[in-house]
């Protein structure tokens, strides 16, 4: 399976996701530039976190003026995955591939730490390797990543069963019905603020990130053994 | 913009207008020798800026001779933009602190995000990607609001420009006292790696090679900043100030990448980064180091701004641009990598086989002066110095004991002293693992940091108790030495190297001039012990606020290197049933202790004293002890004393306490600063090996699983007896809630 | 060359953080008159063209870019000539 | 209560990274007249007093709090009165 990860200019932490896939889970994984056209020859997109074009306007607004942007609306259409974290999801809602926007932070201070999750839907390409309910730890680290959504919206994806992540105990930045994590109506796309790709290794921010890794890879190679 | 008005040559010496530059009339009358005639505007604004404190070290240079400068390691001591030593496998760290004070006083935020900012370009412009940040903060004690503006916004700034260029801060320190109100200190280091191979230098050198600049453009920011910086801030901010030199982060992450990439190229010969004095001491500098000379002409500089004279294209410090010199006929080629980054590079100049720098500007000569003249001579002084009376009494007093009441109630206040407070506020701010190598994040003695691709990994600490230094500044700067190799040593590292930023007051004034000579001997001391040697730094003088002095804070940076990750140990207790060892035996130290401080308003006496040979002994014993892997959890002592130390093991675990037992007289046992002390957790069947190989550690109670925090003292009567959450929420909400208050 | 402010604020259906905290700061220093704050935006433009084309270009601009209409409204005002 | 927009510029001199950004943004979607983007705040208070009372205060809330004079120039306009 080959991953595309987007770099656009300012994304600090590329090579935090390239590294998860790359050298952790031992996948092929490759950068692509914000000028490139071309996702075509990939398998999923994945968009790291960091400050594209360091988030000014609004995080993730100025991205919407790259090439790579059509190219990654052609390719969320196709129906193979995508996966967003941080700056990365800002970015997919400010392309309108995910619904909702951000706010500042409650505290409105910047906030790095871990934060405790409830898995909601495994029912996902992105989740199947969790169990139902789970509560897993990852790290986050923004200044907008107080999820806003309107009431209709939040109602609307309540039913479809589009909400992935809450944040379990504490709310750490003011979401909308502490929303960690959502998905397209498509569900190809999933957009979350914590960053399973910093919790891959033990030494650095604990495993519980893999199985959001192993999920896509499972799903890509049950579809490629059927269509074979 | 108006066309500034500018005086001509005989002006400028009859109305003696160098002066409003900073210049004295003897430093004038040197400037005119050297030349041959009287400078223009331009030459003297040229010559103000490189003969400033801040550029030439005109004061400090003869007592930084002082500073052991060389190592098996140090591939590049002092004199470059960053110092280097090497790390094993062909890799190189390569580190610099440098301080942002002055500009931290007007605009605390824009202030300490430049600081971050420029520090950074230090370490990259030496061909090194940086891998972290680390900084050191001075505040008032927080009762005054704007002290409290002060540090909130230093902190965003600080926190703003490293998450937004995606470096991660994985250690620091913040101090508060009253002689830092209005003041603050704001100093940050930045660490970086590389391969021997690829480390460059600031020069300029090859006569016809182009001279090029890139990043952002030149506006009139920041111009005099240099003279600024070694000059008394006014407190007064309505008055009339120079632009600030506002930083952009985003900027600089895209000429970071960029000449991270042109170091790779056999077209650069030099590059360094445009800093105090921008384009005029980069370019002196650089022409200097090399023994040629530089003709640029202004009007092809990048200009933001119209209308704008040489003087101020020279002087502006405007951020986020890199000076660079490359092969003639390679220009293009750089250019074009620059612009793959989205970053303007244009050719502005050459480099000339006679030594000067010459400017041109709109057809005009506007400068010619000699590179080294600015750059290598400016005048040096041996400051008066003078050893304060104060000093003498101090010596001359007897420790007391402070008197306390109630043994809980004291350490519970103690908990809640900002200086001892959890610093959650600060560094839960910072992005402390952008880029998936942050072994140990802030919260532990050092910040750790995996080397990428390899099992090694870097330590680092940022350490200065200034009242020590204050009390004897000898003493103090060896203790601040020996306090930063401790909790590297804590941490599982080996010490390697030493950055520092020397903030002090005037020195003019020779008490503190004695100040600033008498730590640098205890810091030279102590380097030699502890086979640290000093490979960049920095000199902040003039940190005053109606004239008094600051404590002297010559702080210091350490990096360590880890040789086996599996090594690596934080404070925090790990398993119950561990025993306890408290390494060092303990004496009644007060002087300049946060016991005194609170319990007296103020601080006397003698400071801690310290054997630099003890010192050294058991950092490597314990070093040993760690590496071999019989050591579960290791902190060392430091202010607030052994109550604290032993209550902070237990905050960062969860469902761990203590029960233990100690002797002598209750205050002095819990609370006394005495040197050279650490606290270990050992698990039982590492006991005996432990004892063996760490020859003072004295065995004093164990780790429990029971939220309790219980210190018995002679016959058992019990001295400290809390629950770990009471002791933990009155130490984790400090900061929140003096920032909270009302004054 | 033609300056044009853009209004941004934030929908009233959105809480304001940042307003919040401002309003809260400002009654600790004793303005206990001040019921409400909001923080928005001033986009400051200049540019060339027509007043018509201006005012056709400037709405584009804002709704493919300067705007996000999850959570903001915007106005804007198509000002004097600046001199140069 | 009485509507009043503060309007908060960037000093002249003083550098705008966001909307540097912003205008080669706008640039790269193809709106080359735009010469010069700068971004400021908007903040909108809704207060309680009299208009002459209302002046003083707000000039004194801006420069104690809402203004970081150092990088930062402002004016402000007192609104109808706003209904509720
Ligand atoms: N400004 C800061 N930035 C990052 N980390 C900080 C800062 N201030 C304190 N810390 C972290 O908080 C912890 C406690 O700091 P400190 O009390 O100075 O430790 P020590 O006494 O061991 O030197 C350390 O891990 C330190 O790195
Ligand atoms: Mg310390």
């Amino acid at each position: 399976m080959k991953f595309a990860i987007l770099v656009f200019p300012g994304s600090g932490c590329d090579i935090d996701m390239y590294h998860a896939v790359k050298d952790v889970i031992g996948n092929e994984a490759e950068y692509v530039g914000h000028m490139e056209a071309d996702l075509e020859r990939f398998d999923a997109v994945l968009i790291p976190t960091g400050a594209s074009y360091g988030d000014y306007l609004r995080p993730g607004a100025l991205a919407q003026t790259s090439p790579a942007i059509d190219s990654l609306k052609a390719f969320a259409a196709s129906g193979k995955p995508v996966l967003g974290v941080g700056n990365g999801f800002q970015i997919l809602t400010e392309a309108g591939l995910l619904p909702g926007a951000f706010l500042r932070n409650k505290g409105l201070k910047f906030r790095s730490g871990k934060a405790v999750l409830t898995v909601q839907n495994i029912d996902t390409p992105f989740t199947a390797d969790y169990k139902n309910g789970q509560q897993i730890t990852l790290p986050f680290a923004h200044q907008y990543g107080n999820y806003f959504l309107d009431e209709g919206t939040v109602s609307e994806l309540k039913q479809s069963n589009r909400i992935v992540f809450t944040y379990a105990d504490s709310n750490v930045d003011g979401s909308t019905e502490a929303i960690a994590g959502v998905l397209n109506e498509q569900g190809n796309v999933l957009g979350m603020m914590p960053l399973p790709e910093r919790a891959v290794e033990e030494i650095i921010g604990g495993t519980d990130g893999l199985p959001l890794f192993n999920s896509i890879l499972k799903r890509w190679s049950e579809n490629n053994v059927s269509n074979v | 913009m108006s066309a500034m008005y500018e005086p001509n040559a005989q002006q400028i010496k009859n109305e003696k207008l160098y002066r409003q530059m900073g210049m004295t009339d003897e430093e004038f009358e040197r400037a005119v020798g050297m030349l041959g005639r009287l400078p223009n505007y331009t030459e003297t604004g040229l010559f103000s800026a490189l003969w400033s404190e801040h550029c030439s070290y005109k004061s400090s240079k003869p007592v930084l001779r002082k500073f052991p400068t060389k190592g098996s390691r140090v591939l590049q001591g002092p004199g470059e933009g960053a110092g280097i030593v090497d790390i094993g496998d062909n890799q190189a760290a390569v580190f610099k602190m440098e301080s942002h004070n002055s500009p931290s006083a007007i605009d605390p935020f824009i202030g300490a995000a430049t600081g971050a900012g420029g520090v950074l370009r230090d370490v990259f412009s030496m061909g090194a990607r940086p891998v972290a940040l680390v900084n050191s903060l001075r505040f008032g004690d927080l009762s005054d609001a704007r002290d409290r503006y002060l540090f909130e916004e230093a902190v965003s700034g600080i926190a703003s420009y490293g998450n937004i260029i995606g470096i991660p801060t994985i250690a620091g320190e913040v101090q508060f006292d009253n002689c830092y109100s209005k003041r603050p200190l704001v100093n940050a280091m930045a660490v970086g790696l590389l391969n021997h191979e690829d480390i460059q230098k600031g020069i300029a050198s090859g006569v016809g090679n182009s001279v090029m600049y890139a990043g952002a453009k030149t506006g009139r920011d920041g111009i005099h900043g240099a003279t600024m910086s070694s000059a008394e801030v006014s407190v007064d901010v309505e008055a009339e100030l120079p632009v600030m030199q506002a930083g952009d982060p985003f900027l600089e992450k895209l000429v970071m990448e960029a000449c991270l990439e042109l170091v790779k190229s056999d077209a650069l010969i030099g590059i360094q980064d445009m800093g105090a004095a921008g384009l005029t001491s980069s370019a002196a500098e650089m022409a200097s180091k090399a023994g040629y000379g530089v003709e640029m002409n202004l009007d092809l500089v990048p200009q933001r701004e119209e209308g704008m004279t040489a003087y101020e294209m020279m002087l502006s410090e405007s951020q986020e641009r890199m000076l660079i010199v490359v092969k003639k006929g390679r220009e293009q080629e750089v250019i074009d990598l620059f612009t793959r980054y989205d970053i303007e590079a244009v050719s502005i100049g050459k480099v000339t086989d006679d030594k000067m720098l010459r400017l041109l500007h709109k057809g005009e000569l506007v400068a010619e002066v000699s590179a080294d003249a600015l750059a290598e001579d400016a005048p040096v002084y041996n400051k008066k110095s003078e050893e304060p009376a104060y000093f003498r009494e101090f010596q001359a007093m007897e420790m007391i004991e402070p008197v306390v009441e109630d043994l809980n109630e004291t350490l519970t206040a103690l908990l809640k002293r900002p200086t001892i407070a959890s610093k959650e506020w600060v560094y839960n701010q910072f992005d402390t693992h952008a880029r998936r190598n942050t072994v140990v994040a802030p919260g532990s003695s050092a910040g750790v940091i995996r080397v990428d691709g390899t099992n090694k990994g870097l330590a680092m600490t940022a350490d200065c108790n200034s009242r020590y230094v204050y009390l004897d500044p000898e003493t103090g700067g060896k203790i601040a030495i020996a306090e930063a190799a401790r909790n590297l040593v804590c941490s599982g590292a080996e010490p390697i190297a030493v950055t520092d930023c020397l903030n002090f007051g005037s020195a003019d004034k020779p008490e503190v001039f004695w100040q600033f000579e008498k730590s640098a001997d205890g810091i030279s001391d102590a380097c030699r012990k502890l086979n640290a040697p000093v490979i960049s730094g920095n000199v902040s003088l003039s940190n005053e606020v109606n004239g008094v002095p600051i404590y002297p804070t010559p702080t210091i940076g350490m990096v360590g290197l880890v040789h086996d990750l599996s090594q690596v140990t934080t404070t925090e207790f790990k398993n119950a049933g561990d025993a306890i060892y408290l390494i060092g035996e303990t004496a009644m130290d007060f002087g300049g202790s946060e016991l005194q401080q609170m319990t007296e308003g103020k601080i006397f006496g003698k400071a801690p004293s310290i054997d630099l040979d003890v010192e050294a002994a058991r950092q490597k014993g314990l070093l040993t002890a760690i590496q071999n892997k019989l050591v579960a959890s290791a902190t060392d002592l430091s202010e607030g004393g052994f109550a604290i130390a032993l209550c902070e093991k237990a905050f960062g675990a969860e469902g761990l306490g203590a029960e233990v037992s100690i002797s002598g007289s209750a205050v002095t046992a819990l609370f006394s600063e005495t040197q050279s002390r650490f606290l270990v957790t050992v698990k039982n069947e590492n006991a005996e090996a432990f004892e063996k190989a760490v020859k003072d550690a004295v065995k004093i109670g164990r780790v429990t699983a029971s939220d309790k925090i219980i210190i018995k003292g002679d016959g058992d009567t019990v001295l400290i007896d809390g629950t770990v959450n009471e002791f933990r929420s009155a130490w984790k909400g400090a900061i929140q809630c003096l920032l909270n208050s009302e004054a | 060359m033609t300056k044009v402010n853009v209004y941004v604020t934030l929908r009233e259906s959105v809480v304001d953080p940042q307003g919040i905290a401002t309003k809260e700061a400002l009654k600790t220093m004793g303005y206990n008159e001040v019921e409400n704050v909001r923080i928005g935006k001033l986009i400051e433009l200049e540019l060339d063209g027509s007043a018509t084309e201006i005012d056709a270009r400037v709405k584009e601009m804002c709704d493919k870019l300067l705007i996000n209409k999850v959570i903001e409204d915007y106005r804007y005002e198509i000002g004097e000539v600046a001199g140069k």
